[in-house]
This record gives structure tokens, sequence and C-alpha cells, in this order.
């Protein structure tokens, strides 16, 4: 038998059997998932900078900005706030019993976060629809002010919510698979990063896009 | 501080079935050969539409052979339209340095070579890396649907500039459909390198074996890690510049459109967004994204030269890689330098420029480290060698046309020339094709157990390098004269007198263009009746030469490996495996 | 053999390079504008600078491949390691870089940072695809308000002018050719009607966009009359290539009589 | 940085409350009629501080080694910071606009 074919066997027998190789540690001393999901976190939060200069770029160039938002939109956008922010301490409770071995409990927090997120998308949603009724649209401004603030407006936001909705469907995705044993609390763990990501770039639309448009 | 982790590795079984092993593959070697085969039909594809180009502007009233076929509204009997040709020129520049010269370098050969440089099974994430080649493979897909389109073919540049790109069809031809689909194929282009980016981030800094500290990586690991973070970086502020693109073309917002627009007498219902926003999103990724093709080619040539000059590069991994390392930094603050005269700020122009100048220094220190090197070398002239040497002797010609566009002053008057265009082929387009070829070359007898002709080989280098030569200096140097680029036709009374210039090019380009089906044949022939490749060719030492030609589906067999070295253990004949315990030759 | 073969090959290219350059074989036409022997100046430093470190580095390359090809030498390192290729990048490199910069602020600021001649003939330029068209304020010196969406190029109004309400439209001039008096201090306004569009003579040395939405302004001096090309240089759609006009730089007087007679025909 | 002792889980809850009292006092800045320029510089002055605990205890990225803080963070206000180059031509299209 020559070198070659040696190999070949020796790995085919490998592949049959989980065994241990001895590898250089993490300079991070992490899952990797969690590292992949952190290297994904900085990409994306450039990417949501870059619609938030967008942003910013249009409303100091625009001679009439307009604000339109009245108490009661920034009041909803406080409940949002308030819903989106319990939903991430659901989620770290969750990632807490799931690290503690509470399968159940783990769950059950998991549930609690992807409603919460559900009742923060369904606010979001009344927000936008209330604004359709006004007459707004992504290329249209009712009160005459720059055209801007729809298209800004609707597409930070509509991002943002787009990464709402991805994570409660990948929540579930890993509630199931985590019930059925395929994926463990590292996976929760991950998914809680995300979470939390999502909280985090609300934390800067919120006063960017609600705040600053204030009436 | 040797630190070590023992780790459970549990491996995917070798996949059965034809479509499991060769089309969805999770094999990060399967992945790194379909991005390769990708890029050479793309690269075939762009070549035949740069020849097409030159053909026409050289002799305006040829028939091309079948381009009256593709496009009968386009180029009716073979002869091209004006807006024909700048759907040529745009489909050429994006499917070159998009589908070519960044997946090759980086996505290709990273995706094949990485994992098994550092000694794992695959990649961090083998069924991401699946999903980023076949996302990269549909925007191929509609980058090439355009040209079936009733709309034709985007004509506004491979940067597309708004608002021409953003308008619509009001615009003109081509501004249909076909700009569309560009905006959505290269946001499906982004996300695919962000996922690949990620990938290789994680599997370069988590999946190393034993004993491969980061300062024993191989440099064409290098070149892929620092390279996956300016991807990570600049992609992701594309993928933006994209979205808003398409949303200002399908849901009627005012991103890059300004108010006050009048196309056949009609105003158009925009107001308030601004070109120059595009701009500068736009060469926000566009400038590190010519650090993103040229980084992977600084990576290989620094990887392949040691072997054949049998001596480690000058300064060890240390200054090449922290030269590697300024340059990726460096590339996200001088992207103004594109902009000089596009109506930015003047005083915002010298903030870019003085950074432009400064990334000379650690360019020059890579080329300084690469040609010192050579200073009393056994040096051994297979053909990776060969192009490893014209991708310096082309860096150089390109790289010192940066100082003329890198002053808004000089820039104001070169800007938007032929100097432009044969700076950044030579710098960024032939420079990342010759160290794809190095690798290619090198790395054939690895990824397929086959060696390549060598005589076909080196004929292929000398018509490629002489024709390169001929055709990018010749613009270059035109340029001077004022040629302006992206004219489909030369009627101005300046130009008439290039049209001799033009044509020599013209037909530099066809020869040279000819000489690549002698690369292909090589290919295609070595890959069935080449002759068997021994595991170490080269005598080289980093790990892909440590396993079997080609490798096994896990790599190395489940072994052990442990690393003792870095990578560039050579003294003449003698060469220390970075896997073998013996005493290093080179000290290093 | 083959490295000797890649040497010759090197250095000939290197010495046929060399030769277009020096014997200007493509070269930048004969300036004509105040500015100009500035940016000229620069690029001709810029082209030594640049030029020695071109000639220098593949004669280096090709020596070195020319003579330590095989293994018959005896393996050598550069003495000193790499600590001298970084010295002299950062020094030499970085003094060249430096000193480019600072001479070539100036020649910029000539052009950009100061302000236009306050006795400058203003005139007002409009780029659309695929023509330029000049206006002229007139005898009172202002210009009329443009309304874009009074545009028409079957009336000939292609500013967008209103001439029956705007008192200071009726008097202005438009033309398709853009001319100038020699010697005096010109301020152009360039703005677009529809995508991005760009000014270009190169016997001017002056290049600039046009930015869709703002109106940029420039300013120069010519110092000699003729007949030059405006071209444009910024991808503007398929008519692009063919897009242009012509500058005339005529005395003073022959400026007053043309003038004249694009005022008359109106 | 880098410690064992983890919040415990009514902690988080506190910090919570914390982190919704700073966005109400944001809701208080944006009533008090401040010129544009100021409630811009003070929201962001109090989103990154939500931000930055945000990270460091919800993320955990006060658990973690320190190289992780010092991965993440430099790259990504690398570029954030060199985005605002855009600035000086947002107020260039506000001076020179075309139409007034």
């Amino acid at each position: 038998m020559n070198q070659s074919e040696l190999m070949i066997a020796l790995s085919e027998l490998a592949v049959a059997t989980e065994h241990e190789i001895q590898m250089e540690e993490s300079p991070y001393g992490i899952d990797k998932k969690k590292l992949g999901m952190w290297i994904f976190i900085v990409s994306d939060a450039c990417t949501f900078g870059a619609f938030l200069f967008a942003y910013g770029y249009m409303r100091i160039g625009a001679p009439v900005w307009g604000t339109p938002f009245g108490f009661s939109s920034i009041m909803n956008g406080m409940v949002m706030t308030a819903v989106l922010l319990s939903s991430s301490l659901t989620m770290l409770a969750a990632v807490r019993a799931a690290q503690s071995g509470t399968k159940a409990l783990a769950e059950k927090w998991l549930a609690v976060t992807m409603i919460l997120g559900a009742v923060f998308a369904a606010l979001h949603l009344r927000e936008w629809f209330k604004l359709f009724g006004e007459g707004w649209r992504l290329f249209y401004n009712p009160t005459g002010g720059a055209q801007q603030f729809g298209a800004t407006f609707f597409s930070v936001t509509g991002l943002h919510l787009t990464h709402v909705v991805s994570g409660i469907i990948a929540l579930a995705f890993i509630t199931r698979g985590y019930n059925q044993g395929h994926y463990d609390e590292s996976h929760v763990e991950t998914a809680g990063l995300y979470w939390h990501f999502v909280d985090l770039v609300w934390m800067f639309v919120f006063p960017l896009m609600y705040l600053m448009n204030a009436r | 501080m040797a630190q070590t982790s023992v780790r459970a590795v549990a491996h995917h079984a070798p996949p059965q079935g034809f479509v499991r092993k060769y089309i969805f593959s999770v094999d990060h070697k399967v992945i790194g050969i379909q991005y390769l085969t990708l890029s050479l039909v793309a690269a075939f594809v762009g070549m035949a539409l740069s020849w097409a180009m030159r053909v026409h502007l050289a002799w305006p009233d040829v028939r091309i052979p079948l381009l009256g076929w593709l496009s009968p509204a386009g180029a009716p009997g073979g002869v091209m339209t004006p807006e024909y040709y700048l759907s040529l020129m745009t489909m050429h520049g994006t499917i070159m340095a998009f589908f070519v010269l960044t997946a090759a370098p980086f996505a290709g050969f990273g995706n094949f070579m990485l994992p098994i440089h550092v000694g794992a099974a695959d990649m961090a994430f083998p069924r991401l890396n699946m999903s980023s080649f076949w996302v990269t493979f549909v925007g191929f897909l509609l980058a090439c649907a355009t040209f079936f389109i009733p709309d034709g073919p985007p004509l506004s540049g491979w940067t597309a500039y708004a608002p021409l790109s953003a308008v619509g069809p009001v615009a003109g031809p081509g501004q249909g459909w076909g700009q569309n689909l560009w905006g959505l194929s290269i946001a499906m282009f982004c996300i695919a390198s962000l996922l690949g980016a990620l990938n290789f981030i994680v599997t370069t800094l988590d999946l190393r074996t034993k004993g491969l500290k980061l300062s024993r990586l191989p440099l064409a690991t290098w070149g892929w890690f620092i390279d996956a973070w300016v991807s990570l970086l600049a992609f992701a502020v594309l993928l933006p510049t994209c979205l808003l693109l398409v949303l200002d073309r399908l849901g009627g917002t005012s991103f890059f459109i300004p108010g006050g627009l009048v196309f056949n007498d009609q105003l158009q219902p925009h107001s308030g967004g601004s070109p120059l926003l595009f701009q500068h999103l736009f060469w926000f990724f566009g400038h590190p994204e010519v650090y993103i093709i040229i980084l992977p080619a600084f990576g290989i040539v620094s990887h392949i030269m040691p072997t054949f000059i049998r001596k480690p590069l000058v300064g060890g991994w240390k200054v090449i890689t922290f030269s590697e390392i300024a340059v990726g930094t460096l590339s996200f603050v001088v992207w103004g330098h594109h902009m000089f005269v596009s109506g930015m700020s003047p005083y915002m122009a010298m903030v870019f420029s003085v950074p432009t100048l400064f990334i000379t220094i650690p360019s020059i220190i890579a080329v300084l480290v690469w040609v010192f090197s050579l200073y009393g070398a056994n040096i051994r002239f297979a053909t990776p060698l060969l192009y490893s040497l014209g991708f310096i002797s082309l860096f150089i010609s390109g790289g010192i046309g940066g100082f003329f566009l890198a002053q808004p002053s000089t820039d104001s008057y070169l800007h938007a020339t032929s100097f432009v265009v044969g700076h950044f082929h030579f710098t960024m387009g032939l420079s990342a094709i010759f160290a794809t070829f190095a690798g290619f070359y090198y790395w054939f007898p690895k990824m397929f157990g086959r060696m390549m002709n060598e005589k076909l080989g080196k004929l292929h280098f000398w018509i490629t390098f002489v024709g390169v030569y001929c055709i990018f200096m010749t613009m270059q140097l035109t340029g001077f004269a004022g040629a302006v680029r992206r004219y489909s036709a030369l009627v101005d009374d300046f130009m008439i007198p290039l049209i001799p210039a033009n044509r020599f090019m013209t037909v530099a380009a066809l020869l040279t263009g000819a000489a690549q089906f002698i690369f292909l044949y090589n290919a295609i022939w070595s890959r069935f009746k080449g002759r068997k490749a021994p595991d170490n060719p080269w005598g080289a030492t980093t790990l892909e030469w440590d396993t079997t030609s080609p490798p096994p589906f896990d790599n190395f067999g489940g072994r052990q490996l442990t690393v003792y070295h870095g990578p560039m253990e050579y003294d003449g004949e003698a060469s220390v495996m970075q896997t073998s315990p013996e005493a290093s030759v080179a000290g290093t | 053999m083959v490295g000797k073969v890649f040497a010759v090959v090197v250095i000939l290219i290197t010495l046929v390079t060399a030769y277009c350059v020096i014997a200007h074989v493509w070269w930048m036409p004969v300036d004509i504008s105040v500015h100009g022997p500035k940016i000229d100046h620069q690029i001709e430093e810029t082209m030594l600078a640049a030029g020695v470190l071109f000639v220098a580095g593949q004669i280096v390359l090709a020596a070195f491949v020319f003579l330590y090809g095989g293994a018959r030498n005896k393996l050598r390192q550069i003495p000193g390691g790499a600590k001298p290729l970084v010295i002299f990048a950062f020094v030499i490199v970085g003094a060249e870089v430096l000193a480019l910069s600072a001479i070539g602020s100036k020649a910029w600021g000539a052009v950009y940072f100061e302000a236009p001649d306050p006795g400058s003939i203003h005139i007002d330029v409009q780029a659309g695809q695929f023509a330029y068209y000049f206006r002229y304020p007139g005898p009172d010196g202002t210009f009329g308000a443009l309304h874009p969406e009074l545009i028409n190029e079957g009336t000939s109004n292609f500013f967008g002018l209103d001439t029956d309400h705007d008192p200071d439209a009726k008097d202005d001039i438009v033309t398709a050719e853009l001319a100038i008096p020699v010697n005096k201090p010109i301020l152009l306004t360039l703005h677009s009607k529809d995508v991005g569009h760009s000014f270009d003579v190169r016997e001017l040395r002056v290049q600039q966009d046009f930015v869709p939405g703002l109106v940029i302004p420039i300013h120069f001096t010519a110092t000699q009359t003729g007949r030059y090309e405006i071209v444009c240089t910024q991808l503007c759609g398929l008519g692009h290539y063919n897009m242009k006009a012509y500058l005339s730089v005529l005395s003073q007087a022959d400026y007053d009589e043309w003038l004249k007679k694009q005022a008359a025909m109106q | 940085m880098s410690s064992n002792r983890e919040l415990t889980m009514s902690s988080y809850v506190g910090l919570g409350v914390g982190l919704m009292l700073i966005v109400g006092l944001e809701v208080i800045l944006t009533y008090q009629h401040l010129a544009t320029r100021t409630l811009l510089f003070s929201l962001l002055c109090l989103a990154s501080l939500e931000g930055f605990v945000a990270i460091m205890y919800l993320m955990h990225v006060k658990y973690e080694r320190r190289i992780l803080f010092w991965t993440v963070f430099p790259a990504t206000l690398f570029v954030l910071i060199f985005l605002c180059y855009f600035f000086p031509d947002a107020f260039r299209m506000a001076s020179m606009r075309l139409l007034k």
C-alpha cells in the first residue's frame, strides 16, 4: 500500500469516529460560532452606519426637512423601545437557563422573547400604516418638506424590521432544534448575541429617526 | 506561551452522490475549485468583451463575428452602436473587478488552501461557505442575464454613477432592467463576500493546528486574513449603496437624484438627493476594493517566492505582513482621490491626497522586500516564479502612476484619461491576474494531482508579459496626450492622432488574449493527461505539501499535525517542513 | 537562461517606456492658462520622482534575476536585512511624497483655494445630454432665474428662462460656443440639466465635473488666443464620446464684436 | 475588564431599567426645544452610552477576553469615523444648491 492509499484509508477511518486533535487555542477563548457572530455584527453595524450617515447627509443638505412625529408617535416609540429592551432581558434569561441546563425554562424564555419581538414588529407596522394613512410614501412627503423623510425613515426602520423578523425566525428555528437536541446552549447564546445587537441598533435608530423628527 | 486546547473534532462524513459531492458540496476544496471555475468562465467572458471593444475602437466599421447574433439591436450586423460599446465596457469592468479579480485570488485559492494552510479539515462554517459560492453564482448569472433582456445591459460603467444610473429609462438606453439586475447582482456579490470574509477570519483565528502560532502562518494565509477584514468592512458599505440605488430606481426615492433634472424637456419628479453621496458611498467601498483585489496577490507572491528562490524573504514574515496591514488600513482613508474633480469640497482633496501619497510607503516596502529577497538567491525559474516576477515588474510599472493620481493638481489633468485606465489595469488588474496565474501553476498539482506543462506555461508567460506591456503601457502614456477614457469612438480633433496607437493596442490585445487559450488548453490537458504530481513537487514547506495530491476529504487523514517552524525554512537545496521537528535551517 | 531573457525583456520595456516619456511621444499640449505652469511643473516633478523609482526598480529587479539564476551561487542575504529597506522607504519616499504634496497643494490651491477675481467675466454653463450651452448675462450684468420646467429644446429655451416675466432673463445671451477674451479672469458656474458631465479643456489645464443639483464655480485666465476643444470626460450616456463644444479665446475687440453678434441673434 | 463575577439576573433587570431611564431622558431632552445641533449631540452621547452598556453587559464583552473588545470596537469605529468625511459635501450641498 503506498502512502496516498494509506492516507485515504486513514481518512475514511477518521470520518467514522469522532476523535481528538490538539489545536492552537482561539485568541478569544470563545466558541467559533460566537466569534463568527461578532464578526457579522461588526460588518452589519457598518451597514447600518452607512444607512444612518446617508440619512444625516440628506438631512444636512435639505433646505427644509420638516419634523412629522407628534407626541403619540414618540410614545409609541417609547413603548417599542421598552418591549425590545425587555426582550433582550428575557433573551438573557434564556441563555442563562440554557447554560445552567434547565432546558424547559430556557425554551419558555425563548418563547417570551419571540413574542416580545413580534409585539415590537406589530407596533412598528402600526406606526408605518399610520404614516401611510397620512399620505407618507417612500417618495412623498405630504407636509411639503424634503421628500427624503419617507425614503430614509422607511428604509432605515425597514432594514431594522427585517433584522427583527429574521431574528424571530432564527430564534424559532433554534428553539426547535434546541428542543430536539440538535442544538445546545452555545447556539442559544449566539442567537442571543444577534438579538442584543438588534436591540443595540434600535438604541441609535430611535433617537435619530424618531426623536430628531419630533414636532 | 503556546496555548493549545484539545478539541473533539467531528468530521462531516464524505458526501455521497454526484450532487452532494460536486455541486452542493460543503467541502472547501470543491468550493474553491467552483470559485476558480466561475472566475475562469468570467475571465473569458470579460476578455471577449474587451476584444470587441478594442476592435471597435481601432476599426469602427469592422463587423465583429457573433456580436450581431448576440444583440441584433446593440450591434446590427456586428457593428456596435455607441451605447452597446458602453454596455460592453460596463460589463467588462463589473465582471472582471468582481467575478474575476475579487473571486479568484481570494475566494478561489483562499477556499481551497486556507483550511489546509492552518491544518484544519474544513472551513469554520462549511454550509455558510457553500451558500457564499451559490449566492455569488446567482449574482454572476444575473450579471450575464443583462445581455439577454430586451432593455439591454447597463451602460453606466462599473462605478454606476448616479443620477445616470438612478433615474431609470428616461436617461437613455441601458437604463432599464439591465441596471436593476446589475444592482441586485452586486448586492448579492456583497452578501456572498461578507459571509466569505467572516468564514476566512474565523477559520484563521480558531482552527489553527497545534503549534501554528500567528507568527508561523504561511504568507498567503496572512494575505487572505488581512484581505478578509478589508472585505468585511468595505462590502458592508457597498451593500447599502446598491440597495439605495435599487430603491431610487424601483421605489421612486431620491437618495442620489437631485431636483430640477430635465430629460426630453420633461421635469423629473425627484428632489433633494445628492450624486456626490453616491460617489462617496461607492468609493468608500471602491478604493478598499482595489486592495481587496491586490492583497491576496501580495500574499500569494510572498508565499510562492521563497520556494523558488530557496531562501526566506528579507525581514521574515513581519515586514511583509505589517506592510500588508498598513496598506489595508490606509486603504479606507484615501477614497476621495477618485473624486478630486468631481465637485467634492476642494479642501477635502488635500485631506485625501496626503494619505494616498503615504500609502506608497508600505507598498514600496513590499516591493523592496520582494526585489531584495532575490539578492544572493538560487532562483529556480519555474512558471509560478516567472509569474511572480512578472507581478513585481507590473506592480512597479502601475504603482508609479499612483504618484500622479494621488495629487489633486496633477490628477486634474490626468483624471478620466487613459492614463488612469492603464494605471489600474497594471496595479490591480494585471498584478492580481499574474499572481492568480502564479498561484494556479503553483497549486495545480495539489488541486488536481497532475503537473501542468512547463513549456506551455512559459510560452503563455512570455506572450502575456510582453503583450500586456504593449497594451497598457501604451494606454498609460497616451493619457498624457489627454486621451479620454470611455469614448466609444475617437472623433475629437486631439483623439484622431491617437488612432495608430489604439490600433497597436488592439493588435496586442488580440494576441495576448489568444495566448490565454494556451493556458486554457494547458489546464484542461494537464487535468487529465498531465504527469502525475508527487506530494511535494516544488520542495516547499507549508502544510498543503504535507498531504497527498489531491488531499483526502478531510485534508490530512485525521493525523495530528504539530507545527514547529515558520513557513520559510529554506536554505538552498535544504528545506524543513513546517511540521517537521528537525532543527531550523533558515533561523526563522 | 530564462532569467537572463527575463532581465533583457524587462530592461527593454523600461528603455522603450523611458524613451516615450523623455521624447514626449504622447504629451500634454502647450498650456494656455495662468495657473497651468504650476500644474505642468508639478507633473514634471512627479515624473522625475516616479520615473527614477520606476527605472531603478525595474533595473534592480532585472539585475538580480540576471545574476542569481540557478543553484550555483552561494546563498547570501542583503547586508543589514530589511532595516535599510524600511528606512529607505520611510525617509526617502516619505520625504518625496511630503515634498510633492507640499508643492502640489500650491498648484491646487491656485485654482481652488483662491476666490475668483472680483472683476471676472461671469459665464454660466449648462451641460445636458449631449451638449453644452453657455449663457452671458447681457448688458444688465444679471442672470435670469432658472426654471427647469420651462426647458424646451424645440423653442431653444435651453436654460429654462422665463423671458416673458423675468426682466433679468430678457437680455441673457445663450450660445453653443464659449468665447472669452484673452488675459481676462473668467468665472464659470457649472450646472447640469440631467446627469453628471464634465468640463475638460486640456490646454487650459481645467477639468471639473458638473454635479446635478449643484452649481460648481471654476475660474481661470487664458493667455493665448485660439480655438480649443471642450470635451465631456464624465460618462453621461450613449452620446458621451461625441459631447463637445469649442472654446474660442479672442482678443478683447474680437470678443466684443462676437458678443454683439450673438446678442443680435437671440 | 475580564472578570468572572457576572451580574445576577436581578442586577440585569436593574440595568434594563437604567437603560429605559436614559431613553426617558432622551425623550425629555427632545421636548426642551434645544438647537438641532445641541439636541443631536446630546442624543448621540446618550445613545452611545446606552450602546456601550449594552455591548459590555448584555452582549457580555465585559466578561470576555480583552482582545475581543479591542477587535470589535476599533474596526467598527474606524469605519464609522471615516464615513464622517462625507459631511463637508453635505454642507456644500446646502450652500451650492442650483434651485433655491
